[in-house]
């Protein structure tokens, strides 16, 4: 999977060049596919904080080349939309908010939750994506339930959503629950898969793309959950929570979130967004 | 204080290299019971090596050295048995600095003999007194003089009760007006009727206590001698040679 | 050195810009500024960035806790590092040659890689070689912590007690063993007791840099200070408040234990043999 | 020490269980097992963890890149932190009182936290300081990082420097004094070449130290090897391989930056004076 | 060879304290143009740091010292200025181990006189021949013996041309052997009329090339007197008592 990402974002992401003009990002896909290299040196580049890895939002392939969703669509709007050379930078995201105000990037785009607490820091685009918090385990546990995880250990990311909802659940287990804070997420995976902690709080895709590659050592708790309980199309695992991810700004950066508001609307229409979600979770 | 006839310490065709240099050539000594014998030579000559090897702090590479016809060089030779049998003491005093006098006397008989700790203490108390430190059983070495120090390590070698001492070159390091008080305990020793091999350049003690006079020369013994002999009259040109120069 | 001025005739040397009493003003003012930044910036941090409330609300539990862990770690590490980097510099003076080489290279790995990277190798890497939940330690952190910590210091006390051990006189052994005493008795009852002393000072450094070392423990989720710290900082978006009290912490035991090295460092000069 | 033993006649003291002999083979059989396990360990790891394809995609552009990386960092940081440890180490011998302890301050506060934590600092907490998104530098991991290392390390050559001066013999500053070179020109040409010298092998074991030290910087997500293990591992939860190229890597720089400082070591014995 | 009347260097009413200690007491001295005066007297009485003080390595807490009329206890007194008006020589030597003996020699003269180079280099290898040394000026000091080392000391002194030359025991770190060749260097110099402050325990030197001879005890002067005088009848108990142990 991580070929054909490659090739096509590469493909894309120069393209704006051609609609470099216009700020104001109009500029359809269609202009954009045609010239390879050469617009890109008057273009303005625009950093991304983003936590990497986090697959298949961000990721570098082995052979160190950065892909996925976020990715693309970064390509997508900032460079085929907006005329700009998106550029990611990593940061670790228990400070990806910080970093962010104190300028080390322009935008966060790291699969990152908009809740109330992280809007008093920062402001987000309009969502651009579902989520849900959901719990793994290794397949011979006996963890079938919400319920059962009382007691354990679990693993989260630092500073996540992952990390509220297991906090959440301590507190409803009246503190019986250990939590494991790592660094990034695939060390929460290896805890897990070490036999550190019994199961592991995080974003259903991200999950899931983990589940998939380990299908014979982790599988999914399931359940209904939250978003049976909000009627949403709820899939087959147990949610805690249901979320929306958003493209973070600085709060005085209102011209560029609305500029970018539009060029999400606008990939969403032209159906370069379903393009690029087809390309990493209908796969 | 005429040596007798039983040879305590025998050196037999002893070869020393330090790699390529030859440094003991072909030794042949025998140290007699009750014996005073004394080395002395030129720098590098050799003097040091031999007690070293007599005390197999350096191995040897062809011949032999006996202690009562015991083979010291030999590979498996029981080396810590025979040290105890051999006192060395050092021109450099070697004290252990963490010990008291008292402590750096008992260490050896304790550990190695296995002799109970207040029989350890009163003995070494005799030695000390013996040399004349009663009153600094309880000083460490940082506290005594140099000349205070070498007798304690005279005390420590005796402890062991060996059949024979070494002594090498053990008032070089002293001030002047320290040697005497040395010289003086390695002489009642002597009297005593210790077996002794000492190293040195004092020709005072040479000639006085000394029942032979053995010189070395380029890692060869090169004349052995009577004292009084050896002074007023040498054989060779090289032992001539070297009472020249330090006379 | 300074060739620039030596090849000219010139000029009387005394009306060089540098002289000594400019050089004094100079570094008087160069001195003066520096600290008058440094007592500015933090008047400005413990007066406008430092929260009391917040300071208060995290320094117990969280913080205590975090500071309470590191103790016990650190406590734990140091036994076992000392220990078993005693061992470690034993072989490293052996008379057999393949012991001494297997302690050097025991020295050259725990020394010539990051201690970072040894405890990723141990937390991430070891338990891996289980299949995937099989690894039998479930609460694992902790003791890799310790792993890691005593398997690396070991080695830098290992040379730290190569260093005493070479620094007692060849002289000292050679006594002994002329005594009687074999090479284990001469080696504990004569060189050890010296060669510790020797080492000690290098030893306590080291001990002062593995109380440092617990900071890496965060990338193992082991709940220390900076653990707090990140914690705090990802929940409040306020660094200022949790740095102080990181940094408070950390003095508390390093500056004490650093004036204990450097009492053992003076006392350590070769002359002075009372115990 | 071993008074167990002390205060028994019974029993000739050969009997003991643990005599030279005994010592030597207990040693021998520990070392040869430990060697063996280790080859064992490094066995299986090379041909049943390692996988030589992921191995070859990953060194070369990734972990090549991080290595390069690696270098640059510490070849900046490095001649920045001699530089300013120089400074540092003058403070330290300062005639003047204040600066000796401005100095001093300078050295317990960078040596007495970790340097984990004033990465944090730099990174996360000066930015601060000013209002959101007006910080002047919009790609500081690599300047803090460079910041980080410089600070901490400059403390730790301070102190070489400072030993490197205290190691020349006083007569030496007089004998320049006397013969009327000012008190600067006296360090500059007396005294500094000679401390230079002895701190050398200090400085050089420091340097080691910094180049290890760039593995924390992957807290910064500098894409340095660390972070591109970490990378690898996520991808593929397949760690030795990466671990594997990472030790090497270290490997590479900091056993021949040993050699040379063993070399320092012991070229610095004061007797010999000929440069 | 008789002192002159003009007064170089004096100590006027000199009082130093080191800490509690009191280790100059009132020393009044005068060194004539020309002429070379002996300090001697037991170790502790404070030879060195009259020495010291005459180049303000130590301070004084009261009196003066002058230089030509010229305080060099002064608080402003540009010292720079006034030490390359004083030679000195120490014991230890002191040499600069990363340099040459040349560059020993022309380090003061370049960098204090900003003389060039060459001029430097010319003018060194001069006084290093008149030291004997014309073979070593390339050579390190650690290649160099002790005695040759202090005679390219005296040399670097000489170097800056100084009206005064201290010397303080500068033969006592030799080798027996070796303190001759730096006492023929200091008799010529005398000879050629330097005027020169020396501080040893070499009575033939102090007899022999001495104008006048200061006896030291417990940091006072407490005899001073012409060197046949001093030493064949001295009027002082201390003199006669300090003379009894040394002669
Ligand atoms: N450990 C060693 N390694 C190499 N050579 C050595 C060693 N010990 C001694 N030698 C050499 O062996 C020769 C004899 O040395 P030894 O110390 O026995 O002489 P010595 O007669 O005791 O001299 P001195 O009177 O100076 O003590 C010398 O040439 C010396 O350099
Ligand atoms: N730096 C110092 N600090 C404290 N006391 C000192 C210092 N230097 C010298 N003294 C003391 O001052 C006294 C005089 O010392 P000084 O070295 O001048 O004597 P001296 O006559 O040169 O003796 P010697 O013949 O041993 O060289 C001594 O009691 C000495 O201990
Ligand atoms: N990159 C991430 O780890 C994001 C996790 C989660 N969606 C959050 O916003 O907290
Ligand atoms: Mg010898
Ligand atoms: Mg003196």
């Amino acid at each position: 999977t991580g070929g054909s990402g490659g090739n096509n974002s590469s493909e894309n992401g120069s393209g704006g060049g051609g609609s470099g003009s216009g700020t104001t990002g109009n500029g359809s896909g269609g202009t954009a596919s045609g010239n390879a290299s050469g617009g890109s040196n008057n273009q303005q580049s625009i950093s991304i904080g983003s936590d990497i890895p986090y697959k298949p939002f961000e990721y570098r392939t082995n052979e160190d080349e950065l892909v996925g969703f976020d990715v693309d669509i970064a390509k997508a709007v900032f460079g085929e939309q907006l005329g700009m050379t998106p550029q990611f930078q990593a940061t670790s995201f228990d400070s990806i908010i910080p970093s962010l105000n104190n300028n080390n990037f322009r935008v966060i785009m790291s699969a990152m939750t908009i809740n109330d607490d992280r809007a008093e820091k920062v402001d987000f685009s309009d969502p651009y994506f579902t989520a849900y918090q959901t719990i793994i385990t290794l397949q011979n546990s006996d963890i079938s339930g919400k319920a059962d995880l009382k007691g354990q250990t679990v693993g989260v990311q630092k500073g996540t959503t992952g990390a509220d909802a297991a906090a959440g659940l301590k507190e409803e287990f009246d503190g019986d629950l250990s939590i494991e804070s790592y660094d990034q997420i695939p060390d929460a995976f290896s805890a897990l898969m070490n036999n550190q902690v019994a199961a592991v709080i995080n974003d259903n895709t991200v999950n899931a793309g983990f589940v998939n590659e380990n299908s014979d050592a982790v599988r999914f708790v399931e359940g209904d959950g939250e978003a049976a309980n909000q009627g949403k199309n709820a899939p087959s695992y147990l949610t805690l929570t249901v979320e929306e991810y958003g493209i973070a700004f600085r709060q005085n950066d209102d011209d560029l979130r609305k500029r970018v508001n539009e060029a999400l609307s606008t990939i969403r229409d032209d159906g370069t967004y379903d393009e690029i979600y087809n390309e990493y979770f209908d796969g | 204080m005429s040596p007798s006839s039983t040879p305590i310490l025998e050196f037999d065709g002893v070869n020393k290299y330090f790699g390529d240099a030859h440094v003991l050539r072909d030794v042949d000594l025998d140290v007699e019971d009750r014996e005073v014998c004394v080395v002395i030579g030129p720098s590098g000559s050799g003097k040091s090596t031999l007690l070293r090897c007599a005390n197999r702090l350096e191995a040897i590479q062809s011949g032999e050295i006996r202690l009562e016809g015991e083979a010291i060089s030999a590979p498996d030779a029981d080396i810590n048995r025979l040290r105890q049998r051999i006192g060395m003491v050092f021109q450099s005093f070697n004290l252990f600095p963490h010990k008291t006098a008292l402590e750096n006397v008992t260490l050896g008989p304790r550990k190695v003999k296995g002799i109970s700790k207040n029989d350890a203490r009163e003995r070494a108390e005799e030695l000390l007194a013996s040399v004349g430190l009663s009153d600094q059983t309880d000083s460490y070495p940082g506290q005594l003089s140099g000349g205070q120090q070498q007798r304690v390590a005279i005390a420590r070698a005796l402890a062991m009760e060996p059949d024979v001492m070494l002594f090498d070159e053990v008032t070089s390091a002293l001030d002047p007006e320290l040697v005497g008080e040395v010289l003086d305990v390695m002489g009642e020793l002597a009297e005593e009727g210790m077996t002794m091999l000492v190293v040195t350049h004092q020709m005072g003690f040479a000639r006085e206590v000394g029942d032979r006079v053995v010189l070395m020369s380029e890692g060869r013994i090169v004349e052995t001698a009577e004292p009084e002999r050896f002074f007023a009259d040498p054989d060779t040109d090289r032992a001539q040679q070297f009472l020249s120069k330090i006379l | 050195m300074a060739d620039t001025q030596t090849n000219t005739t010139r000029g009387t040397p005394e009306n060089r810009v540098l002289n000594d009493t400019t050089l004094k003003w100079v570094g008087m003012a160069v001195t003066g500024l520096f600290t008058l930044l440094i007592a500015v910036f933090i008047g400005y941090i413990v007066v406008f960035q430092v929260d009391p409330g917040l300071l208060i609300e995290v320094v117990y539990p969280q913080f205590t806790d975090a500071f309470i862990t590191v103790l016990k770690i650190v406590v734990i590490s140091s036994v076992l590092s000392v220990v078993a980097g005693v061992f470690v510099g034993l072989g490293r003076v052996s008379r057999t040659g393949f012991t001494r080489n297997v302690a050097r290279g025991y020295i050259e790995f725990f020394r010539g890689t990051p201690l970072l990277f040894q405890l990723f190798v141990i937390y991430f890497g070891v338990p891996t070689l289980w299949p995937a939940g099989q690894f039998p330690f479930s609460d694992f952190s902790v003791p890799a912590a310790i792993i890691g910590l005593t398997l690396n210091h070991a080695a830098y006390i290992g040379e730290a007690i190569r260093g005493g051990i070479e620094s007692v006189p060849g002289g000292q052994m050679e006594a002994a063993r002329s005594l009687g005493l074999s090479y284990i008795q001469s080696m504990r009852e004569v060189v050890l007791p010296q060669a510790w002393r020797n080492a000690l000072a290098a030893i306590g450094n080291d001990q002062v840099i593995l109380v440092k070392d617990t900071s890496l423990l965060t990338v193992l989720a082991v709940p220390e200070l900076i653990s707090a710290f990140r914690n705090v900082n990802s929940n409040t978006f306020d660094p200022w408040t949790p740095i102080v009290i990181v940094a408070v912490a950390y003095l508390m035991i390093t500056i004490p234990l650093g004036r204990i090295v450097s009492y053992l460092e003076r006392r350590a000069d070769p002359a002075g043999g009372n115990s």
